[in-house]
């Protein structure tokens, strides 16, 4: 990988969100819902106080004025004010992201453990126990996490009492959340590392292997295995990632103060600052992770690795 | 006659979704011999060192025996087996049969138990400067694709010789190399064979080129062994109409013939192939009886497996002008 | 849900298989063609309107007025099943239909001019893929009031990477290989190659992608009616009637089960159907010549 | 009737070490004369082909074919069209030379209507005419090429080059991938076309013997330059170049005229390893 190689694909990572950041701004820029009648709602506000929020919401600059300002102050953390209650921001986003962050972070670690220690036996052993996991990660696969988030409130929680059900915050609380959300996600990254797994046993150089008296063991480990991992480590990286936009429905759907519900409840009360603020950091974290990915597949690519010895 | 080295028996190929890829091949070779396999597309000649080799696609179905050094070997190669210690086998595509992500140490010490591999390596390194290739010590160090098919091939063909292997299974090893690094590959297969005594099953769909390297050389179509004999008596009396044809259809670089003497049609594969001789169909010598029941594969030294067989030449008529 | 994970990796098979579906590739089918039925159906099956109310009869279990019971506001469950199935399968429809009719042509002209508008193309279709479809139809919300319109249009822009990004690989694998070549030395302009010989040449690994591409979609039109972005009641689909949390905290989930069902027989039957039409179909066979 | 001068190709490499692929060759083909290009992989012929064909913008030198100078591909319908009846081309791989949804038949149809051929009527009778020229029955005019032997689908890639008549036709190892039974049908079809149409064939390949039984003249390539050229008796009688020397000697001698087992020549040390393109 070298070091030029590294800087045009950081160069390209940052071109994307920018564009991203635009995407994001102008479109809600251009809400047909005016600033104003979102603020003042039913209230007819005075002249002063209207020239007031006027300016400190910048309604009147021009759209390239503000998108520049907008970015500026975003880039030293301050995310505006939002339009209900009139708290900055930063501090709604600062009580809510921890939440998540923790919520995606378990349902991560799910998603790789379940997903690999399933994929792996399933691409390895062809036959019957093979087609039972098979399709009973096909029929996991689809039940999306909505769903899920429902079937484990109503057992675990509303049934058993085990679990809180609605609402709950601290570590009890994440528990069902984050087996819902890791759910079908870690079926999916079974059935990508035993489709990598079953295509790389096919491949000429495990015939070597064998044709060498090479026992399976040392086959599956020393070959099979590293190679199969590229894909794997590609799918696993856009899979965490693609947890936030989960975390927004299983949020919603075990009531957790987190940057989805937060998100979801600003749509629905056009807090356009908020919206753009969550949105805009969700998307980085998407770009970032997409390039994150690209750049360990790369790396991990021994031709890649050595261009630049 | 020493116990023989390979024994192939009634051999029948079945490849599930396609049916059978290997009619009846008997075979055998002593130890020290080298036998070439030639044939055509669909002739089954990667299958049958499959077979020996124990690398038949999942599902495939083998009837028959095959025996190596005395001892039956299994339908697939599992792990330590014992009876297939001493095979070796080199691929078409060197490339492709490597690991990418291996470095070429590795990979040739990959078979040493780890305790033994620091005595091996000047070994090694003898061995790859015996192949041809310069620089063995830097070579270690590399990865595949860093390097040509040829020096790739050379490799193989090291790791293979590393292991001591009594018989050397190569299927194609020079048709994806050019033609003088073919020479050269070829070249160092048969010094390091002669030398250790290896005896080596070599297939090609070349002719002259199995010649050249071959004590015998049996010629194979539609998964059936056609003829077998010693390569100068096939070369210099061909029996089988196929094998005739197939000597006479290829272009000559002494001479422009007025017209390639070409065999109507295509070579067929087993699952294709009636009752009778598979060759009947493309046959100019062919009579009702070759399409009803596939012939017996008669004699010894010089076996054919035809009903209208051209009879043995006398000895003196097709002695070839010698050429080195 | 990010869409680059779930292509399954084609394998290729000895043969083609005629009857390529094979027996579970085949009850998929009549699943997904069952659901179709239904939900365009629903009209004249549904035996109440999607918005009857029946006061007196909040959660009433199975009767034989009411097959699958009511509803916390005594609405027919099976009616407000059939009459979701037409938005929950719909939607997605729409969805794969735009995704196709956009999809396509700028993948196929990506593959075949190449140089900077692929690559552009490629930059910009990578990027928009990284993003899961729920985002995108989030933001498209926010904008455009919460509806069925702004959800759908968005999964549809969302989407169209999925499809734009196949067809382009297909199509370049197509592209080097000598028939166009010679149909080019042929005289024969790009478009002709294209929409004669490359489009019909790839169409069978594109449409092997719709049925996954049609899961995801209805998965994630369901996650924003269960959010309350997409639909609005007293409109139904099987997203909203999951969503009814207090029904469910007072000991009633048979509304969310029955939905639950709908949208997981649907989505596995469409995974599995997906599955059988990528392994029917060998992967570009490597011919391997000799020499 | 094709005269190249000064062809060549560079492609530009990672930070500046750009390979050349050939550097600067002239040819020149006459009415009817067969002149092959043989070499090994790497030696530039093929990419001297695909430039003169058309397929691949040379980085200097001019290619006129009867007259039309022809180095830049054609942009417009109409330039492409006129250059499609000056050059055709068969490539190798017989599997991917053929519209796998496209029997021969329409196949053919196609380019005879592409090139005027507007009567239906009159189409069938040329495409069954072709059909005829290369050896390939009615029945197979119309079946899938999936069902067709690789012999039979490169005969069809070489009607398909013959439809718009071109007074040349590049041959890029058109019968390396053929098995030997095949590969004698073809080449002797080839022969029988050339006798019949006056056709020049380009011939590229890497097998001597061929060369010895198709063509005129040969040319002899290494790393992008030509190493030698002449008449096929002289070359491959009484080679000048060491290195066709070397090439004729790697060549296995005939097993029914030479003594079997007989190694050709001494093995000579490899170059160090070198970085694989």
């Amino acid at each position: 990988m070298t070091v030029r190689e590294l800087l045009r694909t950081v160069g390209a990572m940052c071109v994307s969100i920018l564009a991203a950041s635009f995407v994001v701004f102008a479109s809600l820029y251009a809400a047909p819902g005016d600033a104003e009648s979102v603020l003042f709602g039913s209230t007819t506000p005075t002249d002063e106080v209207r020239a007031a929020v006027r300016d400190q919401y910048r309604l009147d600059d021009p759209f390239l004025v503000r998108y520049v300002h907008w970015l500026g102050s975003v880039a030293h953390g301050d995310f505006g004010t939002s339009f209900v209650g009139g708290q900055s921001v930063a501090t709604r986003l600062g009580a809510t992201a921890p939440t998540t962050l923790a919520l995606v972070g378990l349902a991560g670690l799910l998603l790789v453990v379940i997903g690999i220690a399933l994929g792996v036996p399933m691409g390895l052993r062809p036959g019957r126990v093979d087609t039972v996991l098979t399709t009973v990660v096909a029929v996991v696969a689809g039940i999306p996490t909505f769903v899920s988030a429902t079937l484990l409130i109503a057992v675990f929680a509303v049934g058993l009492g085990w679990f809180p059900a609605y609402g709950a915050d601290g570590l009890r609380g994440l528990v069902l959340p984050a087996l819902s959300l890791a759910l079908v996600s870690s079926a999916m990254l079974a059935r990508i590392t035993r489709a990598s797994v079953r295509a790389e046993s096919g491949r000429e150089y495990v015939t070597t292997a064998r044709a060498r008296g090479l026992p399976s063991r040392v086959v599956v480990a020393r070959h099979i295995l590293p190679n199969a991992a590229g894909p794997v480590i590609t799918a696993g990286g856009l899979l965490v990632a693609a947890l936030f936009a989960g975390a927004i429905v299983v949020e919603n759907a075990f009531g957790i103060a987190g940057l989805g519900s937060l998100l979801v409840s600003s749509v629905n009360r056009q807090d356009f600052p908020t919206v753009q603020a969550i949105s805009l950091l969700l998307v980085v974290v998407f770009v970032l992770t997409n390039t994150l990915v690209d750049l360990a597949a790369r790396g991990l690519d021994p031709r890649q690795r050595r261009r630049a010895a | 006659m020493t116990s023989p080295l390979l024994e192939i028996g009634d051999v029948v190929v079945d490849l599930p979704g396609r049916g059978t890829v290997l009619r009846d091949i008997t075979l055998a070779m002593a130890s020290g011999e080298s036998l070439g396999l030639v044939g055509e597309s669909g002739a089954g000649k990667s299958m049958l060192a499959r077979a020996v080799a124990g690398l038949l696609p999942a599902g495939a179905a083998r009837l028959g025996t095959i025996r190596f050094d005395g001892a039956p070997l299994s339908r697939s190669r599992t792990g330590r087996d014992g009876a297939r210690r001493r095979l070796g086998m080199v691929f078409q595509d060197a490339r492709a049969h490597l690991d990418p992500r291996q470095r070429i140490g590795d990979f040739l010490l990959e078979t040493t138990p780890r305790r033994a591999r620091p005595a091996r390596l000047p070994e090694v390194l003898a061995l790859l400067d015996r192949v041809g290739l310069a620089e063995p010590r830097r070579l270690l160090d590399r990865y595949p694709d860093q390097l040509s098919g040829g020096m790739l091939q050379r490799i193989m063909i090291a790791s293979v010789v590393l292991a001591d292997p009594a018989l050397v299974l190569a299927d194609e090893p020079t048709t994806a190399l050019d033609v003088t690094t073919q020479a050269e590959v070829v070249a160092i297969l048969d010094e390091l064979r002669r030398e250790r005594g290896t005896g080596l099953l070599f297939i090609s769909h070349d002719l002259d080129l199995a010649a050249q390297l071959c004590d015998r050389i049996a010629v194979l179509y539609a998964g059936t062994v056609q003829e077998v004999a010693a390569a100068g008596a096939l070369a210099a009396d061909p029996r089988h109409p196929y094998t005739r044809a197939l000597f006479a259809a290829r272009p000559d670089i002494e001479r422009r013939l007025p017209r390639l003497p070409a065999i109507a049609g295509h070579p067929v594969a087993a699952y294709e192939s009636g009752a009778g001789c598979a060759f009947a169909p493309r046959c100019d010598r062919a009579v009702d009886a070759c399409g009803t029941a596939l012939p017996e594969l008669v004699g010894t030294e010089h076996a054919v497996r035809c009903l209208v067989a051209a009879p043995p030449a006398p000895a003196t008529r097709r002695e070839g002008v010698t050429r080195c | 849900m990010t869409l680059a994970l779930a292509l399954p990796a084609g394998r290729s098979r000895p043969r083609r298989a005629r009857g390529v579906l094979g027996p579970v590739g085949w009850t998929a089918l009549v699943l997904v063609a069952a659901m179709v039925l239904l939900a365009a159906l629903a009209p004249w099956l549904a035996p109440y309107p999607v918005d009857q109310q029946d006061l007196l009869h909040p959660y009433a279990g199975p009767s034989p007025a009411h097959w699958l019971g009511t509803d916390a506001t005594g609405r027919d469950i099976l009616s407000r099943l059939l009459w979701g199935a037409r938005t929950s399968l719909g939607g997605p429809a729409l969805v794969v239909a735009l995704s196709l009719a956009v999809g396509l042509p700028t993948g196929l002209l990506a593959a075949w001019r190449g140089g900077l508008v692929d690559a552009a193309l490629a930059r910009v279709l990578d990027v928009v893929f990284a993003v899961p479809g729920i985002l995108i139809a989030v933001l498209a919300v926010a904008v455009f009031e919460p509806g069925l319109t702004p959800a759908v249009l968005a999964l549809a822009v969302a989407y169209l990477p999925y499809v734009a990004r196949t067809t382009r690989a297909a199509a370049r694998a197509q592209r080097d290989l000598p028939y166009v070549e010679a149909l080019e030395l042929q005289g024969m302009g790009g478009l002709r190659i294209c929409v004669r010989h490359i489009l019909p040449n790839i169409l069978g690994v594109v449409l092997a992608q719709v049925p996954v591409a049609f899961a995801l979609a209805l998965v994630d039109l369901a996650s924003l009616s269960f959010l309350g972005l997409a639909v609005q009641a007293p409109a139904a689909d099987w997203g909203v009637l999951i969503s009814d949390t207090s029904a469910l905290l007072q000991g009633h989930p048979e509304q969310a089960v029955y939905a639950g069902l709908a949208i997981v027989t649907t989505v596995v039957a469409l995974t599995f159907l997906g599955d059988r039409l990528t392994e029917g179909r060998p992967v570009a066979r490597a011919r391997k010549e000799k020499r | 009737m094709l005269t190249v001068s000064g062809l060549r190709k560079e492609f530009p490499g990672p930070r500046g070490s750009g390979t050349v692929a050939v550097a600067g060759l002239d040819l020149h083909l006459d009415r009817g004369e067969c002149l092959a290009i043989v070499g090994e992989s790497g030696s530039g012929k093929s990419t001297t082909a695909r430039m003169i064909a058309g397929l691949l913008a040379p980085t200097a030198g001019r290619v006129v074919l009867d007259g039309h100078d022809v180095s830049r591909p054609a942009r417009r319908r109409r330039d492409r069209l006129h250059r499609a009846r000056l050059l055709q081309m068969v490539f190798q791989d017989p599997y991917a030379s053929l519209d796998p949804r496209q029997s021969p038949g329409d196949a053919l149809a196609e380019v005879l209507a592409l090139h005027g051929v507007r009567d239906r009527a009159e189409r069938t009778a040329r495409v069954r005419e072709l059909g005829e020229a290369v050896g390939l029955s009615a029945r197979q005019l119309e079946s899938r090429p999936a069902e067709l032997s690789g012999g039979q689908r490169q005969r069809v890639a070489i009607a398909r080059a013959l439809a718009p008549r071109p007074p040349v036709i590049v041959l890029d190892e058109a019968v390396s991938a053929l098995d030997v039974s095949i590969q004698a049908q073809v080449v002797n079809l080839l022969a029988d076309v050339r006798a019949a149409t006056d056709t020049a064939y380009l011939f590229i390949t890497h097998d001597l013997a061929v060369v010895r039984q198709v063509a005129d003249r040969v040319l002899v390539m290494r790393a992008g330059d030509v190493v030698e050229q002449g008449p096929v008796a002289q070359v491959l009688d009484r080679p000048a170049a060491p290195y066709t020397q070397r090439l004729r000697a790697a060549v296995p001698p005939r097993s029914d005229g030479a003594r079997p087992g007989a190694v050709p020549h001494q093995v000579e040390r490899n170059t160090p390893p070198c970085e694989s393109s």
